[in-house]
C-alpha cells in the first residue's frame, strides 16, 4: 500500500466514503448512481455516500428508481460515453435482477467490440450474512461473477484495503465488482489520509506463520487471524492470506506460501459447493502434486440457503471456531 | 355504507395491526428482541379493507413491510409473532423470519423481500385457480417504488393478457425507502400505469377504510368473476419511515406531522364513533380482545424456543437432510 | 415535404439496405457462408428515416436484427460485412458477429442479442451526453416483443425521470419470434405505454419513410433541445420471419403476401417517381453505386482472412491477454 | 434406466418432446410455459413443443410473453398453487434476466417457508457453443445453478437420457433446472418408448476403463467417448462417466471409479475459473490425498467470453483432442 499510515481511524464506510470523495474531487468523470444515494435521500441506507451530491453536484451523484437493470445499464452507458460511473446495487442478492447487464453486457462488450468499447464501471454491493437479514439479503455471490470473465472482483477485509481498493477499482479500465461486508461497514481501523491505491491483484498476508496457510478474504479474515491466534495457543502457526482481489487472484502469493508450509486451508461464507474455494483448491492441488503434507481444507458455509433465527445462521456462518478447527485438521 | 359486520372486522383488524406493530416497537426499543422491521404504521386500512372483503381460500402475496397484510389475511397472531423472532413455533419454524413470512393455511403464500418480485409469483398462484377453475382471487400488495422495476412490467403485461384473478395493490406510501416518489417515478399515479396493460386502474384513498374496501370489492369482483386483473392504487403514509431505527431525516417534519395528525386508525374510530355504528363501548371490547389476543400471542412468542441446530439441513430439498 | 437531399440520402439507405439483405441472404442460401442472420427487409424506411436526420456523433443502440440500423447510423460496409463473415477485419475483429457490431466512429456503440437489454445501456450513453453538454442524441431500436421485459420499463422510467436526450425506437413488426404481438402484448399499441412515464409517445407508420422522417425529426429536436425522451413506435413487417431459415408456418401467408405485396422499398421508389422529384435515370444511377459498393464490400470480407488465434485472448481486460 | 431399450432413433429434440407429451399425458397438472411454446406460435423455435398445445390445449401449453421473470415467476406461483410446470428460458444466457426468480425465489421458498411451500418446477434450457451464436447465446452456466442450495441440476449427453432425465425433473418435488446442450438437439439415439426415467443423482458409466477416469457431462461425453478411442489406440484405457446430475452429484460413481483409476480428468465447456471442474477436483483430492498417481486434471473453457468467428469459438470449445490431451497428461 502506497500512502502514508497514520493512527486516524475509520469505519470502513467512512473509508468508502473517502475513496468516492476523493476520487471526485479528482476526476471529474467519476459519476455515482444508486438507490437513494443523494443528500435530498439521505446518502444511501448506509450514509456512505451522505455529502457527497451536496458537494459534487446532484448531475454526479444522482439517487435512481428501483432498477438495478437501468442502473447498471445507465453506468454501461455512462462508461461507453467516457465516465467512471460507480453503481451501488444495494446488496449482493439483488445481482439477480441485473445480472444479464452485469455478465451479458459489463462484462463482454470490451470482447464483442473487439476492443473498441471498455467499460470503466464500479459495482459496489453490501453481501453477506450475519445480520439476520434472511435468505434473501445476506448472500456471499462472489461465485457468480468470478466465473464471468471480462470482471475483476475485489473484497476488503478492513478500512483502508476499502479505500485503496475502490481507488484502484474506480480508475480501473475494466468493469470491477467490489464486494462489502455488511457487518464490516461499522468496523473502525486506521485509515490513512488522501489518495492510495490498494492494487488489484494484490494479496496481503496479513499473517505471517510457517505450518499451515489460510487463505481468506473478506470479513474471514478477521475470523482467521482469531483463529491463528487459538491456534498458536496450541503451537501451531499459522499464515494468515487476505486475497483482497479474487480476480485476477495473487497466485504467487498463494502459491509462495503454500510452498512453504505445505498446508492449506481456505475459508469464506459462501457456500461450499462451487464456492471460491474449489477453485483456489484446485490451483494448490494442481501445482503442489504430491508435494503437500495434508489435504486442502476448505472451510465454508454449508449447502443451505440462509436462515433467520439467530442460532441457526450463526451456525451458518463461518466463524473463528471453525476455521481454528480447520486449521488443526491441515495441521494434522 | 358496508355492513356493520364488515365495519367492525376492518376496525378488528386495523386494532390488531397497530397494537401488534406497537408492541413490536416496543421490543425492539427496549433491546429485547433484535430484528430488521418494517412498520406498516399509516397503511392499516388498505390491507384492512382487503382483509374483509377476501376468503380464507384467496391468495395473498406481500413483502417485508407485511405485517399488516400478514394479519389481515388471517395469519395466526401466535405463529406470526414467532416467526418475527425466530422461533421454532413460527410460521416457517424461524426459518423465514419477518421478511418471509409463509401460511398457506390462512392463504399467505408467499413474503418476499426482493423489490416487486411477488407480482410473477401472483400470477403463478391465480393462473392456477384460473386452471383449476375455483373463484380464488390472488392479490399481490407493493409500494410505490416497485412500480418502477422491471417485474412490475412484466407481471401486469402478464396477467391482462391471461386475463388473471389478480389484483396488484400497490400501497404508494411516497417514498421508497428514502427517495420520494416523485423523484424517482415518472407518472403522477402508479394507476396511470394500467394504461399500458390495458388494465382497469384506480387510485383509491388508502387511509379511508371505507373507500378502499369498496374499490377491494369491486377489483375482488371483476377477478372472481373472471374479468380479469385489477390495478389498485391506496395512497398512504409511512409513520415510522422505511426501517425501524429509520432517522427519517428525509421526510420534512411538517409532511410527517401532517399524517401522524391524520392517523386513519383514529379516524376510522372517530368516524365509527360520530356515525353511530358503535358505541364507545363496542370499540374498546374490541380493542380489549385485541390487546389480550396480541399479549398472549406475544408471550407465546418470546416463550418458544429457537429452532434446533438439525433445522438448519432440512427443507433444501423436501423430505432430505442436506450433510453438515 | 423533406428536402430533396434528405429524399436521396433515404432512398440511398433503403437501396443500400436491401441490396446487402439480398446478397447476404444469398450467401447464406448458397452455403458459402454460415451464419445466424435476422434479416431487416420490410423495416428499411425505419432506419432510413432516423438514418437521415441523425448526427455522424449521435449515438445508436441496435439489436441482432439491426443491419439497417448499422448501414444507416453509416457504419462502413467493408467493415460491416467482415464483421457479419467473421473476420479479422470486421469491425470487432470478427470477435462480435452480427449480433454485437460496434463501430464507435459512426456513433454505433452497442448491438445486443438479448431482448430488450440496449434500452438501459442507451440511457447511459444520453446520461452522458447531457453530463458533457452536448446536443448529441442517442437512438435505442427494439422490437415490440421487447416492450414486454423488464428492462424497457425500468430504462423508460428513467430516462423519464432524468429527461434523458435518448428515443426509444420501437420497430413494431407485429411478431416477437414466432409470436404474435396480440397474444404477447396487451396493448393496442406500444406507443401508448408512454403514458404510464408521460413521456411524448406516437405511432407512425414506419413502411413510410417521409412520415417516419417527420417524427424522427420532432423526436430528434426534442432531444437535442433538451426536451427529454419520446417513445416512436413505427408500424412495419418481417419479410422473412425471425430468422434466415424460418419456416414462417405461424404466418398467415395471405398477411405476409399483402405486406409484400406493398414493399415499401418499390413504394418508396414509385413515389419518387411519381412526384417527380427524381427521374428513374438518377434513380437508378444511386442503385448502381449502391450495388457497386456492397459488391465491393461483400468481395472485402470474402477475401479477408479470419482472426488468428491469439485474438481468443485478448480485449478481455485492457491490454492484457489472458492465459490459454 | 428402467424401460425397454429398443432400436427406435430419435432426435435429442424429439425425445425431449416425447417425455414433455407422456408427462402431460400422465399428470394434468403438468403445465408447459414460454416463449413460442404453443402451437399457433410453431411449437417453440426448436419446434421441441410441436403439437402439444393441440393435444393438451391451449391452457396447459402457453406462450408467453418475452419476460422470463414473468415466466419463471409464473411457474413458482402454479407450483405453488399445485401444479407442475415446465418453464422453458430459450437459452442459458437469459438465466441473467431471470436469475431474481430463480436463485432468489424457487430455490429457496421451500426453506423460507420452513418446508410448507415446494416449488416442483422444471426449467429447461439450451445452451453451449458451437453455432456461432456469439458471445450471449452460447454460454454452459451450470456453475451459477449449481452453487445455490435449493435446486437441482441435470444435463444429458443423449436422446434416451434427456428424455428419461426430463420425466424425473417434471416429477420431483423440487425445482430441477434442466440444461440441454444446443447442439445436441439434432442428435440421434435409440430412446426406448413410453415412460421411464433416469434418476437424478446417478451417475453413467458411459464407457469401461483402467487406467484414467474422464468425469464429464452433457456434449462433451460424445468428445470423451471419441479421445478415450484416440488414447486406447496408445494403450491408455480410459473410463467415462457421464454425471448426468450435477446436484446432486453421484460421488459414490466418481470415486469409485478414481479409487480404482488414481487418475481423473474433469472436462466441461464452461469457462474454467470456477467451473464445476473446479468442485470435482476438490471432491476427488479430499478424498484421495496422496493416492492419486497424477494431478487432477480439468479440460475447460479459456477463460474468455465466447466468440463468434468460427476459427475462434472451435479453440474455444473444449473437443475430443483438448480431453485426449488431457487424459494422456493424467495418464503420464
Ligand atoms: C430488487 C431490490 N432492490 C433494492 C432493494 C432494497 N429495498 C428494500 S425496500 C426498498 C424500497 C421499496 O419501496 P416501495 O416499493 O415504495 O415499498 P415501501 O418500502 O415504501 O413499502 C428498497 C429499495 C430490494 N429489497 N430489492
Ligand atoms: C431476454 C431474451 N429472451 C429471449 C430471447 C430470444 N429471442 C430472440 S429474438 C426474440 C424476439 C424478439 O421480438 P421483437 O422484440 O419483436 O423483435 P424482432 O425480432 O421482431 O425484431 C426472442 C424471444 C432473447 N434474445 N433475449
Ligand atoms: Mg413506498
Ligand atoms: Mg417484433
Amino acid at each position: 500500500m502506497s500512502g502514508d499510515p497514520t493512527n486516524r481511524k475509520l469505519t470502513t464506510a467512512q473509508a468508502i466514503h473517502e475513496a468516492l470523495d476523493l476520487a471526485m474531487d479528482r476526476d471529474p468523470t467519476v459519476l455515482l448512481l444508486g438507490e437513494d444515494v443523494d443528500d435530498p435521500s439521505g446518502g444511501g441506507v448506509f450514509h456512505i455516500s451522505e455529502g457527497l451530491s451536496t458537494k459534487h453536484g446532484e448531475h454526479r451523484v444522482r439517487s435512481t428508481p428501483i432498477a438495478e437493470q437501468a442502473i447498471v445499464g445507465a453506468a454501461i452507458g455512462a462508461a461507453i460515453g467516457g465516465f467512471r460511473p460507480v453503481a451501488e446495487l444495494m446488496f449482493m442478492d439483488f445481482f439477480a435482477v441485473a445480472m444479464d447487464q452485469i455478465s451479458n453486457h459489463a462484462a463482454k462488450l470490451r470482447y464483442m467490440s473487439g476492443g473498441q468499447t471498455g467499460v470503466p464501471i464500479t459495482i459496489r454491493t453490501a453481501a453477506g450474512a450475519g445480520m439476520q437479514f434472511g435468505a434473501q439479503h445476506s448472500e456471499m455471490l462472489e461465485s457468480w461473477v468470478t466465473h464471468i470473465p471480462g470482471l475483476k472482483v475485489v473484497v476488503a477485509s478492513n478500512p483502508a484495503d476499502a479505500k485503496g481498493l475502490l481507488m484502484s477499482a474506480i480508475f480501473d479500465d475494466d468493469p470491477v465488482v467490489t464486494i462489502e461486508p455488511t457487518l464490516n461497514y461499522w468496523v473502525s481501523g486506521p485509515v490513512p489520509e488522501g489518495e492510495y491505491t490498494v492494487p488489484i491483484g494484490k494479496a496481503n498476508v496479513a499473517r505471517a506463520g510457517s505450518d499451515v496457510t489460510v487463505i481468506t478474504y473478506g470479513r474471514e479474515v478477521s475470523f482467521a487471524l482469531q483463529a491463528a491466534e487459538q491456534v498458536a495457543a496450541e503451537g501451531i502457526s499459522a499464515e494468515v492470506i487476505d486475497l483482497r482481489s479474487l480476480v485476477p487472484m495473487d497466485e504467487e502469493a498463494i502459491l509462495g506460501s503454500v510452498g512453504r508450509t505445505k498446508r492449506a486451508v481456505i475459508a469464506h461464507q459462501a457456500v461450499r459447493r462451487g464456492g471460491l474455494g474449489a477453485e483456489i483448491s484446485c490451483l494448490i492441488n494442481e501445482h503442489f502434486f504430491g508435494e503437500l503434507q495434508s489435504p486442502v481444507v476448505r472451510v465454508a458455509g454449508p449447502n443451505v440457503p440462509i436462515p433467520y433465527a439467530a442460532e441457526l445462521e450463526s451456525m451458518f456462518v463461518v466463524d473463528a471456531n471453525d476455521i481454528a478447527e480447520g486449521i488443526r485438521r491441515a495441521a494434522k | 355504507m358496508p355492513e356493520r359486520d364488515v365495519l367492525e372486522r376492518m376496525f378488528e383488524l386495523v386494532t390488531t395491526i397497530n397494537v401488534a406493530d406497537e408492541r413490536f416497537r416496543t421490543l425492539l426499543t427496549s433491546g429485547r428482541v433484535r430484528s430488521t422491521y418494517y412498520s406498516p404504521k399509516g397503511q392499516e386500512c388498505i390491507s384492512a379493507a382487503f382483509g374483509a372483503v377476501l376468503r380464507q381460500d384467496d391468495y395473498c402475496v406481500t413483502m417485508y413491510r407485511g405485517l399488516h397484510d400478514h394479519i389481515s389475511k388471517g395469519v395466526p397472531l401466535r405463529e406470526l409473532f414467532a416467526e418475527f423472532l425466530g422461533r421454532v413455533t413460527g410460521t416457517c419454524k424461524g426459518k423465514g423470519g419477518p421478511m418471509h413470512v409463509t401460511h398457506p393455511d390462512s392463504g399467505l403464500m408467499v413474503t418476499t423481500g426482493v423489490v416487486g418480485s411477488g407480482l410473477p409469483i401472483a400470477n403463478g398462484l391465480a393462473w392456477a385457480s384460473q386452471l383449476k377453475g375455483t373463484d380464488q382471487v390472488t392479490i399481490v400488495n407493493f409500494g410505490d417504488g416497485a412500480s418502477n422495476i422491471g417485474a412490475f412490467h412484466e407481471a401486469l403485461n402478464l396477467a391482462a393478457v391471461w386475463e388473471l384473478p389478480v389484483i396488484f395493490i400497490c400501497q404508494n406510501n411516497r417514498y421508497g425507502e428514502h427517495t420520494r416518489y416523485e423523484w424517482a417515478t415518472s407518472a403522477t399515479q402508479v394507476a396511470q400505469r394500467s394504461v399500458a396493460y390495458e388494465m382497469p386502474g384506480v387510485t383509491v384513498d388508502g387511509n379511508d377504510p371505507v373507500a378502499t374496501y369498496w374499490a377491494a370489492s369491486e377489483a375482488v369482483e371483476r377477478a372472481r368473476s373472471g374479468g380479469g386483473p385489477t390495478l389498485v392504487e391506496a395512497m398512504t403514509y409511512r409513520f415510522w419511515g422505511h426501517i425501524f431505527g429509520d432517522n427519517m431525516r428525509y421526510m420534512p417534519p411538517e409532511e410527517r406531522k401532517a399524517a401522524m395528525d391524520a392517523d386513519p386508525a383514529v379516524v376510522y374510530r372517530k368516524w365509527l364513533l360520530d356515525g353511530g355504528h358503535f358505541s364507545e363501548a363496542e370499540l374498546a371490547e374490541v380493542e380489549a380482545a385485541v390487546a389480550a389476543r396480541i399479549d398472549d400471542a406475544m408471550q407465546f412468542a418470546l416463550d418458544s424456543p429457537p429452532p434446533g441446530p438439525e433445522e438448519l439441513y432440512t427443507d433444501v430439498y423436501k423430505g432430505e437432510v442436506v450433510p453438515a
